[in-house]
């Protein structure tokens, strides 16, 4: 199920101004990378550019190529619809669906696409996801009650179950525990462990402990000045990164204080 | 997000917030002198004082050039909203007294657009109160009435005949047809404009001539519809004349409609918040789908809003659907065959030629009797769109 | 790109995208309706009002149909200008009454109320206009050319009361709901977060209007407008009811002046041969100063264009 | 159910009668053969209360012919001729008759010889007034003329006192009422003060009101009859039959004055000249205003039927014959009289009337 | 300048659901004080209260008295906009306003005070509150673009700026740093001691290292579980939290594995 993503020589743009520049990055099956970086490096958008949803603001656009296992994502003919359903994303704001309960949040990737579900399949599906997103004991109750009066972390982990029911190959997430506590927080560690079993994980990140603890190899992206591109400095693995990174950025970066 | 938005309760020390604010219960222990937090607050009365002040300056003015109470609300009322503002500069500060002075003019602008209402809706109520409760002015056409009977019924002599039926119906079904026709084109435009044009150039033509097309004249769409349908039934060798069909009324009542759909919707579309749509395509969903299910139901209110607008606008036309539809006092349920009545034509038909010359009276009477037949329908509509809104909008709740 | 010898399997799923391509298209081809019908009717205006437009003088009502139609369309825009004048503020003031100002309780019915005047036939506000309000005002006008006569615009008085400023009015209140429903819709969905953000910074409920509702329905509230005046230029048989019509003037509180659809309205019945074609181009007129107002209203908008608040 | 129509349902033959006393439907009075279908017409809104009598009432065509059914469209004489210049109607109700330019627009429709003008309903066009204390006024045309020319302006004015001895009339300022939109009305009223008070009316007679004479104005007959009864002081012209609520003036003829009726307005139209015209069979009548004979009453408009010389088809020759005769007979002649209280046609022009309307036929 | 609050006995409703129930604290002027516990248990509800952004939501209510400086903001004729003047509020998810550049952004809130600004004042302002955010250097050349045109952690530190702005006496931070990188986070914690001489501060938090760091005070709020309302459970030193918590609840949580 798991897919390789490599991207060859990626800029990403927001209309002329270039917001990336530059990378050339591995990521293997079935392990888990991490992306860290100061705040407004392009980590955001360059993971973005990896199931096609920078494209959807206006003016954004990339050079470059993005490979899944070997097929250009930004190749001629590529629809990008079939690019997501494999590469799916939580992002760094919390958006579950105004319109639907939780349980059709969750439900979502399924309902949306119009796939018909008997109501067990749905039930089990239901809870199978919110379970993995440690939120089924907080939620059990009100299934059908509105998305959006959970609290921040608990829409959070909506919406994180909300993508790990259509299982896609690939999973990125944008910072998908900033707004957990620590328990919330372990619970999507754990799951993310489980997901590098059969899945692609890609986070990004602002506590470096938790790219220690969850990942395998981890990327620094770097911005030299406002208006400079960010570019990605150091990719290697997540023991290299943290203990002897070539690069001096790196070492200034992740020695800092810890968040 | 809320269907309704209900107000932000955060009162400024008015009555009318104060009523619905979620303020705590008053703690029984009043702590010894004022909290600071209510310091140089104006006290609780204010309002009424300066109400009560503003009243009676404005009948000292009124007593001055000569008394009447419209005259004497009126003056008060301006001379209430200015007292509050002065007195909250003095005592309090400008930002409260501006704030004070926008909710005055807010409520007054309210209170403005409600005088023409009640006037109009009092015209139509007491006018029309006498023909929708003539029996079977429902169930009756004009066929077979004269105006021998009205003057009959003038004289007293006789019941009031004749009634909306054939119009009703007409309505009824042009209306429907110009609504099946427009709604899905207008929707589906504004579609265009706000998901898949990228703002090109066809899109920003389009956003212009639709407001052009706001301002066409209704009697221009009736005659345009008349020609084209016309043309059309040439084309397929149809006698001259036989395009004088309620379908012809709708397509004029589309052109009117169309534009106003676009526009509404058009907006709606675009106060949708993007992070659904993205949230929306990084399941995979296709973005028809998108737009179908995720940004038309966060919209659904504001458009049903529109939808109903645009139904309110045509429903009421009197020109384009005597030019297109013609005239006729027996009820047709075909749309494609045979002239049609509507209600608005027969509301300006009996007000301006009643049948009985001398005895207008009866004419007037089915007259405004239609008028608030076909404000009673609207507003039966309206409420339809609300609560098909309601069914298909967000769940409210939270932040 | 690539030289791909074996299909991707990305492009693989064709099948799934001809629903969206069908869809886009389905939307483009309606988008593109509109324009062909808008042409239609281009057509049909130009093609009828043609001969009029090339007729000798002595066959044309006016002088020339220039100075047939000027007056008609300054009476247009003064009637449709008045019209918003009155309207755009009030309007705005009730949907931000239901919107932000009213109780919760009473917001639903208040909006419902409003949407009434939405719901009344314009024949009906002819009707009302001319047996209720027309009346009503005579008083009023008399007051105004006493105590205000040396403005040029307050002259001698009607003795009906069915002026252009009575026609205003009467078109004021028929777009005032326009106004209302529309903005009212835009500025409920102000995002919660922003008017939170305004709250937070100690706004009063007026300042978290200016701040957070305003600028976000700014575009939407402006289309609003554009919808009303759309209306205003365009109403028929209310300005026909109401309206004494005679010459242009600026004298508001006497009879005459008259607009372009009500014109036509009224002589469009008996109106034959070249009559008729001279009206059609008094409504080609009427839709090339909806153009041109419209341009305007466009270019002063995007003047001012500030950033979006959808996103 | 429910219906409380007073003549035939929608279903058809059936009378459900509540209202109706006369005998009517299926008693065919006339011994012409029945024809049944639906003719369909448009033109003059004067017609309209008429078209109801004649096409609804129990008196109206039904009674002689149960399967007809004719519907008509008041959009206006002008919208008329054009429909029916075009062939969307088989006949047109005008306030005036056919031009020579229209005769010849309609030869493609109706064949080379035309159409024909009937007249079928005549109106006395009532010099209407609102003044309170004044309800009998004698006015002659010069100052009907100086009054709606605005150079009469008070109604106590020497002019209009000179011809109302023993009237007290009060120093009112005096509100002209004309038409707003182009009527038939404004035709003849216009048409009779250019050819009665030619000095004193110096524009020609037109369906527009004069655009450089300022005064209040209002849409159809029944918005200046509602606007002059609303207001003090006031004068309208309109069709008498609809002019309620106002008092009307008596037109000076030779050396008296003639209070408008339908009498007095017939007699003007008998007196008429014929217009020429291409069409043998057209009625077309000219008002001569100058030589109006003595008690008839000169402001009268004719609103006339135009048919065509030949139809396509027998039936819709069939349906116009036995609806033209009816309308012009003087059965129909009444029965308007009797509903709208118009002024019936002479039985000199009811008989002319049915010899030209005996000579539609099939096109050939 | 800086103000205590205390909550006597308060209860937070959403309609009818109790959502946090009697909570008594007592947070002194010039303090930092933390509020920690597991997602969902009503740290931001009862943040909300402090300064009545709480009924702004439809059906909200309060029950209880919270005091400021002893006077009850809860109190008859209290006005909340006095309150939210004097109690500043930075929030989960950041939301800038999109109409505004990123000065206008910052001033929004002092302009309020409707004092005329001379350009160099304002400009002083906006460069002092972007540098106590630690935004100034990425933002001073584009101080004129939309302020959504920030990623994620600028805009979160565009809020922080707009709101010390106005010098508010007390200051509720809602996860402030969740969205940050370290090296921002470490600026906004600076900026926390620093603020702390002259105001009150409030921050809740899911880092526990956070907590610890920046904190005088901490109140650990817990929830008995789903459909309860919580609770705050306990409320001391931060020292005494951390170290030797009273309750066994306390102790367990902050003992779980950080996030
Ligand atoms: N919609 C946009 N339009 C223009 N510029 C943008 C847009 N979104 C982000 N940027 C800019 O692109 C750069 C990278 O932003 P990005 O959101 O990728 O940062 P990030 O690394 O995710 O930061 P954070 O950790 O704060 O989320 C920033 O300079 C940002 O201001
Ligand atoms: N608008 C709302 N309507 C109804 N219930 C709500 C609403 N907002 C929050 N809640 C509920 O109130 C409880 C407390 O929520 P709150 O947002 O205060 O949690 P929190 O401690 O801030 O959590 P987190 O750390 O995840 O932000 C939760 O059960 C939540 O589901
Ligand atoms: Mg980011
Ligand atoms: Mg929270
Ligand atoms: O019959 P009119 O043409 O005067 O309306």
């Amino acid at each position: 199920m798991a897919k390789r993503i490599d991207a060859n020589d990626l800029n990403v743009y927001y209309g002329k101004f270039l917001a990336v520049e530059g990378v050339n990055i591995n990521i293997e099956p079935r392990s888990v990378t991490a992306f860290i970086g100061p705040s407004g490096c392009g980590k955001t958008t360059f993971l973005r550019t990896l199931n096609r949803m920078h494209e959807v603001l206006p003016g954004a656009h990339v050079k470059g190529k993005v490979l899944l296992d070997g097929d250009d994502i930004y190749g001629p003919g590529v629809d990008p619809v079939t690019v997501r359903s494999q590469v799916g994303m939580v992002f760094q704001r919390p958006n579950p669906f105004p319109t639907m309960s939780i349980k059709e949040n969750v439900l979502a990737g399924f309902k949306l696409n119009g796939k018909r579900l008997s109501k067990s399949d749905a039930d089990s599906i239901v809870e199978k996801s919110l379970r993995g997103a440690n939120l089924w004991n907080e939620v059990k109750d009100r299934l059908d009650k509105p998305g959006s009066g959970l609290s921040g972390g608990q829409q959070q982990r909506l919406c994180i179950a909300r993508t790990i029911a259509v299982e896609p190959s690939v999973i990125l997430m944008d910072e998908p525990c900033s707004a957990l506590d620590p328990i919330s927080t372990l619970a999507v560690e754990d799951l993310i462990n489980e997901l590098k079993n059969e899945y692609t994980v890609v986070i990004v990140t602002h506590n470096m402990q938790q790219a220690a603890r969850v990942s395998d190899k981890t990327a620094f992206f770097n911005i030299a000045g406002t208006g400079k591109p960010g570019k990605l400095i150091e990719y290697a693995e997540t023991s290299t990164i943290f203990n002897n990174p070539v690069e001096q950025a790196t070492e200034d970066y992740v020695s800092g204080r810890f968040g | 997000m809320t269907t309704q938005k209900t107000p932000l309760e955060d009162s400024v020390s008015q009555p009318i917030a104060a009523t619905a604010s979620g303020d705590a219960p008053a703690g029984p222990e009043r702590r010894h002198g004022r909290s600071r937090l209510t310091a140089g607050q104006l006290p609780k009365w204010t309002p009424y004082a300066v109400g009560a002040g503003a009243l009676v300056l404005s009948a000292a003015i009124m007593a001055l050039i000569g008394f009447n109470v419209a005259g004497w609300v009126i003056i008060g009322a301006i001379a209430y909203v200015v007292g509050m503002y002065v007195v909250t500069l003095v005592k309090e500060n400008r930002r409260k007294a501006t704030d004070g002075l926008w909710r005055n003019l807010i409520i007054g602008a309210f209170l403005i657009a409600l005088v023409p209402l009640i006037s109009v809706m009092w015209t139509v109520i007491a006018n029309g109160w006498q023909g929708i409760t003539q029996p079977g002015f429902f169930a009756s056409d004009m066929q077979g009435i004269t105006g021998k009977y009205d003057r009959a019924a003038e004289a007293g002599t006789g019941p009031i005949l004749g009634g909306i039926a054939h119009a009703l119906v007409g309505t009824l079904l042009i209306t429907a047809a110009a609504t099946i026709i427009s709604v899905p084109i207008g929707l589906l435009a504004s579609i265009y404009l706000v998901e898949y044009s990228n703002d090109n150039v066809f899109s920003k033509v389009i956003r212009f001539f639709v407001d052009v097309m706001t301002g066409i004249p209704s009697i221009v769409a009736g005659l345009f519809a008349a020609g084209f349908m016309l043309a059309v039934f040439k084309l397929f060798g149809a006698q001259p004349g036989a395009q004088t069909i309620g379908l012809s009324a709708a397509i004029a009542l589309s052109v009117i409609m169309i534009p106003i759909v676009v526009r509404s919707t058009e907006e709606m579309l675009r106060v949708v918040p993007n992070e659904l749509r993205e949230a929306s395509a990084a399941l995979g969903v296709r973005k028809w789908r998108t737009t179908l299910k995720v940004v038309l139901p966060t919209a659904i209110s504001g458009i049903a809003s529109g939808v109903t607008l645009a139904i309110a606008r045509v429903v009421g036309e009197t020109a384009p659907i005597l030019v297109t539809a013609g005239f006729t006092v027996a009820t047709n349920w075909n749309l494609v065959k045979d002239w049609m009545m509507a209600l608005p034509v027969y509301i300006y038909y009996q007000l301006t030629t009643p049948t009985a010359p001398q005895a207008p009276e009866p004419s007037m009477i089915r007259a405004w009797g239609g008028a608030l037949v076909l404000i009673i329908l609207v507003m039966l509509l309206n409420l339809l769109a609300r609560a098909v809104a309601k069914w298909l909008a967000p769940k409210t709740a939270g932040r | 790109m690539t030289t791909v010898t074996a299909p991707s399997p990305l492009t693989a799923g064709e099948k799934g995208r001809a629903g969206d391509k069908f869809f886009s298209g389905l939307t483009f081809a309606a988008g593109a309706l509109i324009l062909v019908v808008l042409l239609f009717v281009t057509l049909f205006l130009v093609v009828n009002a043609y001969p009029a437009l090339v007729a000798s003088p002595a066959e044309l009502t006016g002088e020339s149909f220039f100075s047939y139609v000027w007056p008609l369309v300054l009476g247009t825009l003064l009637a449709a200008g008045l019209a918003l004048l009155f309207a755009t503020p009030v309007a705005i003031g009730v949907a931000l009454f239901i919107s932000h100002v009213a109780p919760r309780k009473l917001a639903k019915p208040v909006g419902y109320v409003i949407d009434l005047l939405a719901a009344i036939p314009s024949v009906v506000y002819g009707a009302w206009g001319m047996l209720f309000l027309a009346p009503l005002l005579v008083p009023i006008y008399d007051w105004l050319h006493t105590y205000l006569g040396w403005i040029p615009l307050f002259g001698d008085p009607s003795a009906t009361g069915r002026t252009i400023l009575t026609a205003s009015i009467v078109l004021a209140v028929m777009v005032l709901p326009i106004i209302t429903a529309l903005s009212r819709e835009i500025f409920v969905q102000t995002p919660k977060l922003h008017e939170e953000a305004a709250l937070a910074l100690g706004a009063t409920r007026w300042e978290m209007i200016k701040m957070a509702v305003l600028p976000f329905a700014r575009p939407g509230v402006i289309s609003a407008i554009m919808l009303g005046l759309g209306r205003a230029l365009g109403e028929t048989m209310a300005v026909a009811l109401v309206l004494s019509s005679g010459a242009l003037g600026w004298n508001l509180l006497s009879e005459g002046n008259n607009t372009i659809p009500a014109e036509i309205a009224a002589n469009f019945p008996e109106a034959s041969g070249l009559r008729y074609n001279e009206l059609i181009a008094a409504g080609l007129a009427l839709f090339v100063i909806t153009l041109v107002v419209n341009l305007a209203a466009r270019w002063i908008v995007n003047r001012h264009k500030e950033f979006s608040g959808a996103n | 159910g429910g219906s409380n129509n007073p003549g035939t349902s929608s279903s058809g033959a059936g009378t459900s009668g509540s209202g109706s006393g006369s005998a009517s439907g299926s008693a065919s009075a006339s011994d012409a053969p029945q024809v049944t279908g639906t003719l369909t017409g448009s033109g003059a809104s004067s017609q309209q209360s008429a078209m109801a009598a004649w096409a609804e009432g129990a008196d109206g065509i039904k009674s002689v012919q149960s399967g007809l059914k004719v519907q008509y469209s008041p959009d206006g004489s002008g919208a008329g001729v054009k429909k029916l210049i075009a062939g969307q109607v088989q006949f047109a109700g005008s306030d005036a008759a056919l031009d020579a330019d229209e005769q010849k627009q309609v030869q493609t429709f109706c064949g080379p010889e035309g159409a024909m003008n009937i007249p079928v309903y005549i109106a006395p066009i009532a010099v209407s007034f609102k003044l309170s204390g004044v309800d009998k006024l004698n006015l002659d045309a010069s100052t009907v003329a100086k009054i709606f020319s605005n150079k009469i302006t008070k109604w106590n004015d020497p002019a209009i006192a000179a011809l109302n001895e023993g009237v007290t009339l009060p120093d009112a300022k005096i509100t002209p009422i004309h038409r707003a939109d182009e009527s038939g009305t404004t035709d003849n009223f216009t048409e009779y003060l250019h050819s009665a008070a030619a000095s004193d009316w110096s524009w020609d007679p037109a369906k527009a009101w004069p655009s450089d004479l300022a005064g209040e104005s209002a849409a159809k007959t029944s918005g200046v009859v509602g606007l002059a009864a609303q207001t003090e002081g006031s004068i309208t012209y309109a069709d008498l039959a609809a002019a309620t609520n106002l008092s009307h003036a008596s037109i000076k003829v030779g050396e008296e004055y003639v209070v408008p009726t339908e009498e007095a307005a017939a007699k003007i139209v008998e007196a008429s000249k014929r217009v020429e015209s291409t069409n043998k069979n057209d009625m077309a009548v000219e008002i001569d205003y100058s030589n109006a004979p003595a008690g008839s009453y000169p402001v009268t408009m004719v609103s006339y039927q135009i048919f065509c010389q030949t139809y396509k088809d027998q039936n819709t020759v069939d349906m116009v014959k036995a609806w033209g005769t009816f309308v012009s007979s003087q059965a129909g002649q009444t029965a308007a009289q009797d509903e709208v209280g118009s002024a019936p046609l002479a039985a000199s022009i009811s008989d002319e009337a049915a010899k030209a309307i005996a000579t539609i036929t099939v096109a050939k």
